[in-house]
């Protein structure tokens, strides 16, 4: 049974060094996907966001949903690390990495563990507007509750 | 118990965690809910759409008809936007 | 228009350059997808693949997959990189990168190109067994003819 | 034109490129396949099941039945295994 490596941390994350950790000397994996989220500027609108989380419950909640993944799909390897604390535009905030011997099963669990990553676990988002004012924070999509219910 | 709120629950409540004592009478989640509800004003505007509030117990999703029990903590927050 | 960024090369690829190329000192971008596909052993039954590939028409090929993603998804950005000449167990073989403003684009598209990929752009594989047998040419799968036709 | 052939249709007919004149009956591209057929064994053996085989007429795919018009360069080869 593969064990998912989860980490909720305020530092940025090393994107090659994630996928090395998950295939380098390995000869069964087909297909590694890799999926960051980014700190998006809101055409200027937005100077940070600031991230809450629930420590404790958040690294639990991201393992329950990559061990869900692993239960679905035939893994190799699961990476997922979320950032908290004030993030700036063009800022990487999460990372999902899945390793497969197979193409379809690296992608879907991917798309998977990001759906699922946003309805359960336990961050929310904060605003900073670039005008200065202190913003709202952000509120759930309810396409974002779809996307979790087509798995 | 040790209670704790996220997001603008704390922002509205003024605090990130407390300790409770609920009475013999509370049950469930949301009876926890709904006696925080009457500690005062903050408390009122926290909790004034209690069908949005999500709750954890002990650290795990749950839904509000779920008896406390002997959980050790008890989270209210707002609907997750992570990711 | 996003132009694609398109190569074929022997060289191995370097992922994170690749994402940095795509996102670095942007702030409209929400979401990088990356596919990575790496040689398999098959049980350790492979020593090598061997990669032929219609020079010209392999880049032709797989500029017109990318734009017809461009065309169907709001993409900030796509990087398609495919290697030829002899492959080892653990070698990467070709790269996708997309990036978009939302998720489900991002990932969407990444899936499209690698199906569109597989059945259109000239890359053809001959296994070389541990063994030392010089193995036999890679049938195309119709599995994944299925997968392009599910666009 | 420039005929070219790639994995085992190259390795059957042991070249990976010809110039070759088509006679003026030719007119598409199924023509010009089963025309190279008849140049030997080895052109036998290689375009022995044609429906298997996949054309490209200037780098672009085209289906059996497209003309050959006034196309510099023809590839044959199987099914693409790239990816």
């Amino acid at each position: 049974m593969v064990v998912p490596e989860i980490r909720v941390q305020a530092e940025p994350f090393d994107l090659a060094a994630e996928v090395a950790r998950i295939s380098v000397g390995r000869q069964d994996i087909g297909a590694v996907v890799t999926f960051t989220g980014l700190c998006r500027s809101e055409n200027g609108a937005l100077a940070a966001l600031e991230l809450e989380h629930y420590p404790g419950m958040a690294e639990d909640e991201l393992r329950r949903v990559a061990d869900d993944a692993i239960r679905r799909w035939p893994l190799d390897g699961v990476i997922v690390i979320h950032r908290y604390g004030k993030l700036r535009p063009g800022d990487s905030i999460v990372l999902v990495v899945t390793a497969s011997a197979h193409r379809q099963a690296a992608f879907e669990s991917a798309n998977y563990l990001m759906d699922y990553l946003k309805t359960r676990a336990p961050f929310w988002k904060k605003e900073h507007a670039s005008d200065g004012s202190s913003g709202d924070w952000v509120a759930a999509k309810q396409a974002d509750e779809q996307a979790a219910d087509r798995w | 118990m040790k209670v704790l709120y996220f997001a603008w629950l704390r922002e509205r409540i003024g605090k990130a965690e407390e300790e409770v004592v609920f009475p013999a009478s509370i049950s469930t989640a949301r009876d926890a809910m709904q006696h925080l509800a009457t500690q005062g004003e903050e408390y009122a505007y926290a909790f004034e759409n209690p069908q949005i509030i999500r709750i954890a117990l002990d650290r795990r999703h749950v839904p509000p008809e779920t008896p406390i029990g002997a959980a050790r903590e008890i989270a209210f927050f707002p609907p997750m936007t992570g990711g």
